[in-house]
């Protein structure tokens, strides 16, 4: 058997990785900047797709059957962004005659749709957060929502995702704007500029359930992720279980969650998203129908293997676990590591690799895409890595994740490890007493700044001593020289260059 | 040999002499035996002979005097200058000239908002930069008035180029 | 709080690891050739202790005593190996008025000797091999033994440990030659030629149990872990749970086990040794008491921090589990990496690692106490580094570590990496069809290395085509020049030079 | 170019060429188009470009045409010589001289078995060194005299350090 990978990064990686363990060969692909990519190396086949650009490459659906027809895959495995959630590809895989692994495309077609799944949400009795299920038609009824329902609202491209097309309302002279600038970003991103209102839920959290279901009638959910910590309404960081979610709640939110994999004729392991307020009520979201960049911390804490599974699913086997098999242990954390720089405002910082060791030992895992020697390109999502722990209980999970993070070392490219060596020793981080817009908040202070500059003295005496040690050996060596004093430290400026002719940095 | 290290706005004199087996090093008034072996070209370990305090050192050295380092998980930005680098430093500060708006990563331009002869104030917007799926606007570090506007939108610029000068 | 690691290598950093996430300060000792090991650079602080010949240094008590005052430590943790199981070094330890992380040294010493521990077997009705518990005086009392239990039976040193100073007698007319053999040993390696007799148990498995009690009279074991792939009585990879053993048999040797564990008056975590043969009986072999190599698969399966316990334990503080709370989840395998090559007769391979990549994702850990970059010296145990995998049950373990094993890539030594490819291709491995004979018989036939030869043709293929485009691109430049083409493949020569001045191989 | 590539008892012809984007490798009546990357000093990523096979290689050159690679997972010795040195190599091996026992790992000399004027079969044990706690008999490879011993007991010695000498 063998399997496409439609996709690049550490999800690529991941999914080969489950490949292998399988017995089922691989076929990657890559764009012209990808050539070096670990996914390319660790498949058994690579094929060139296009240049850099996603829409010609990652996007290109053609030139993915293509690579699936020279390769001669029998399975499509579309990870998560790019073509994941798009049902075109889904039916074209299909009807190329090979197996989709993801769920049927109706099922794909109907989460899509953000009023379509409110509707399905209210059919099946899911509570939803008060909003209008229709798209806004203009302002008047945008006015007429807010004066029934109150401030503050949110508005939502009706095709919208990870945090592109959302626009927060609070104060009723800003409603002409943003949804005139909601409508614009929706057509400029999405090629739809249809917009609905939700009231929105203030200082809530963002969990989510994971769910799995075969053709056979049988589905299950895995418990919760708490992945309340986001960066302009992207995750980053996860954790299960929930620190708010006690048995009830996570039966509850479990069977709402089945409710909705029920209704929508469901198979695959996916996601339902929801919103949880101060009270412990919850609200449904969205549906993810594809696998979670946060997979990971379900399954470290659940003992399972949810890219296995999803393959197993899409072969049309049953599901491996029932219900009452699936108990959590422990507790889990996920950090995504981005190529950018949390002391420049999170400016993207592609580049070399220079130096990258990895945290090991008892209780971590990296998920990583990237190796020593990579380069980072500019021109897709910033994510390079996962840094997953798993320890007996929460304390002991922030513990290791602090370790984790001393150990995690990178250099040549600035990553948001910086940020989660701050963030660990935030209370509020430690006592898990935060909210979606708790990181937000955080970063428009001066508190995080504050921490990342209380730089220990004994270290940053540290710092100098070795800078001037290290600045007298290589005295005398011609600045820019790739071979330097033959220590290495500029080679990666030469390899740069060789391998992308564009940026030192 | 005797170093001006610069971080930040704090600079320190500091005198290394290797010595057998490592280095001495003077700060200020604390002088201290040092142990300092590299793993390779960004790793080192360094070590103070006397109280056995043991630091892992990550590297890397930018395209001139410029240091980032790691001592465990903390990071430093250092300029590591000569006494002579240290005074031409200054003195480069202190002349006055055009103010460059130079591009901080490399990316593609989105947008240009301003033309030659216009006058901007300190934090206008004066360029947008996109890189992995991600708008950067970059901001004008002080008022001036637009001589020359070295891109358009839908170019690609490296790290470091030219984009805008401002009088 | 304060912790001296009184060891070197993977098991000084697991240590360091646990100190980290427990919030102590940790100081480090260091041998010549270990200055730049990845424990000196982890710990705050470090100390040398001598030259490289351990005798010198790592089981040197009055200088490991000089840095722990030094350095201020409060408490000293052995490690393995070394002065782990040195009774006088607790007590040293302790008259210097620190913690010593480990059992008291009463029962230190009481375990510590075969006969004295097999006295207590007996005395707490734990089943014990045929054998005698005093040391043989004479030729004529081993020829008694004989002719009442009959053979093939084995010869042990009194002081012996890891192999060393055991012999097997299948055969009347070699007894005498084996006999004088032992003592010498013993002799040699433990300056104790005293030797006794048992029978030897055949095609028998070796099965341990991990036990933990505290100071407030609790005690548990956490399950156990099956130890019989061994060369030359020394472990090679560890598993848990043993695929042989079912909940009945679980808990009667975990009885047993606690039984020894309450006679000696043990205290801190600790491991009881079994033999089981083909019909399920299991005899007692030994105690060791200390931390164990392999207690990571334990880690895994029963989701908990055996360094964290040890310490705590140390410190007085209550056992952190009831019995029931101990539930085995899934299957972990460990392998040893060795500094050894398997196609050269497993001669050492010291030396500076030139690569080094590291498997990741699900269910992989990697505990090692080296670096890209590290000079394995020849002084030491050739341990490097454990390959630990873990997986919802043994099939997922085995292609787990099938998986883990294409990614781990090592150049510059010759490591077992190579050993355990071929043998997760072996039925028996597959299987768990072995006992502690079966390596070394494995060894000794054709057909590991016919596994070894069985080269993939098209693996083959693509080396030496990848050979000649290496050596088109190096062509003209001179060899043995350090800095080359510039791609650095020389480099580890010469930083073998400067660093140790001694081998480049 | 032409290489003669040696592993084990084997021989085969390889010619190379460079092409824009990467070689050609001719090898009996095989031509591929071939992709190499190195990655650094140690990896390189190897695609056939027409099946798309592709194969992560980490290597590592010898002090002389010694090569190590791991393709995936396996293991491979090569030599890689050109044709003029393939030729002087098969004289050599060719020629016969005195045959030379060499340390093939450095550790100490713990027994020396032999003195001048013994004679030994093949097989025989020679030396016993000792590294990383582990014993090592060293052997004859053929039977003959003993014409040299070079170290004694406790002596440390270098990998490829001559320690006997056969006639």
């Amino acid at each position: 058997m063998k399997l496409l990978v439609a996709n690049r990064g550490e999800i690529a990686v991941r999914i080969i990785r489950g490949c292998r363990e399988m017995g089922i060969e691989t076929v990657a692909v890559y764009s012209e900047v990808d050539r070096q990519s670990p996914h390319v190396l660790m498949a058994d086949q690579a094929f060139p797709i296009g240049p850099a650009a996603a829409s010609a490459s990652y996007l290109n659906i053609d030139r993915l059957l293509a690579a699936a027809a020279a390769g001669g895959a029998d399975l499509v495995h579309p990870g998560y962004g790019f073509l994941a959630e798009n049902a075109e590809f889904a039916e074209r895989v299909e009807a190329a005659g090979m197996t989709w692994v993801g769920p049927p495309p109706a099922a794909i077609r109907l989460m899509g749709s953000k009023t379509e799944s409110r509707k399905l949400a209210i059919n099946t009795g899911v509570p939803l957060v008060p909003g209008m299920v229709e798209p806004l038609a203009d302002l008047a009824q945008l006015e007429a929502f807010v004066d029934q329902h109150g401030l503050p609202v949110l508005l939502k491209a009706v095709a919208g995702g990870g945090g592109k097309g959302m626009r927060e309302v609070h104060d009723r002279s800003e409603l002409a704007a943003a949804f005139e600038r909601a409508r614009s970003e929706g057509g400029a991103y999405f090629g739809d500029d249809r917009v609905y209102v939700e009231r929105l839920v203030v200082r809530a959290r963002h969990i989510e359930v994971q769910v799995a279901a075969d053709r056979h009638g049988n589905a299950v959910y895995l418990g919760e992720r708490e992945c309340s910590i986001q960066r302009r309404h992207q995750k980053v960081v996860e954790e299960c279980p929930s620190p708010v979610v006690d048995a009830d709640l996570r039966q509850r939110l479990g069977e709402a969650a089945l409710a909705i994999v029920r209704g929508s004729g469901y198979q695959s392991v996916g996601t339902v998203e929801f919103l949880v307020d101060r009270s412990g009520e919850f609200y449904f979201l969205e549906m993810n129908t594809r696998l979670q960049v946060e997979h990971p911390v379900t399954e470290e804490v659940y003992g399972v293997d949810l890219v296995r599974e999803m393959i197993n699913l899409s072969l049309g086997r049953e599901l491996s676990w029932r219900q009452e098999d699936l108990l959590p242990r422990g507790h889990a954390i996920e950090c995504r590591i981005y190529a950018e720089d949390p002391l420049r405002n999170f400016a993207p910082s592609p580049g070399l690799i220079a130096l990258l060791v990895r945290p090991g030992g008892p209780g971590v895992r990296v998920d990583s895409g990237v190796f020593q020697g990579s380069v980072v390109p500019l021109d897709y999502d910033p994510m390079v890595a996962k840094l997953v722990v798993h320890a007996s209980d929460r304390p002991a999970a922030v513990a290791r994740l602090r370790r984790a993070l001393q150990e995690y070392q990178v250099r040549g490219i600035a990553t948001t490890l910086t940020l989660f060596r701050a963030l660990v020793e935030m209370d509020e981080f430690v006592e898990a007493d935060f909210h979606t817009g708790f990181l937000d908040e955080l970063l428009a202070s001066e508190r995080l700044a504050e921490v990342h500059g209380r730089q220990d003295p004994e270290a940053e005496e540290a710092a100098v001593v070795a800078a001037v040690c290290l600045a007298t050996l290589q005295a005398g060596t011609v600045v820019g020289d790739p071979f330097g004093d033959g220590d290495g430290s500029h080679w990666w400026q030469e390899g740069v260059r060789t391998q992308h002719g564009r940026y030192p940095r | 040999m005797k170093w001006v290290v610069r971080q930040g706005d704090a600079t320190r004199e500091v005198v290394v002499e290797r010595v057998p087996d490592g280095f001495e090093v003077v700060m200020g008034s604390e002088r201290r035996r040092v142990d300092l072996i590299r793993l390779d070209g960004a790793m080192a370990s360094l070590r103070y002979v006397d109280g056995g305090q043991s630091f892992s050192v990550s590297y890397q050295r930018g395209t001139g005097r410029e240091w980032r380092l790691a001592v465990g998980e903390r990071d430093f930005e250092l300029e590591v200058l000569t006494p002579v680098e240290a005074i031409e430093a200054s003195a480069a500060a202190a002349a006055v000239g055009p103010s460059r708006l130079d591009a901080p990563i490399p990316g593609k331009v989105v947008e240009v908002h301003v033309s030659v002869g216009d006058v901007v104030q300190a934090g206008q917007p004066l360029v947008v930069l996109e890189a992995m799926k991600m708008e950067n606007e970059l901001t004008a570090k002080q008022a001036g008035k637009v001589i020359a506007v070295h891109v358009e939108p839908g170019q690609i610029i490296d790290a470091g180029g030219l984009l805008v000068e401002l009088e």
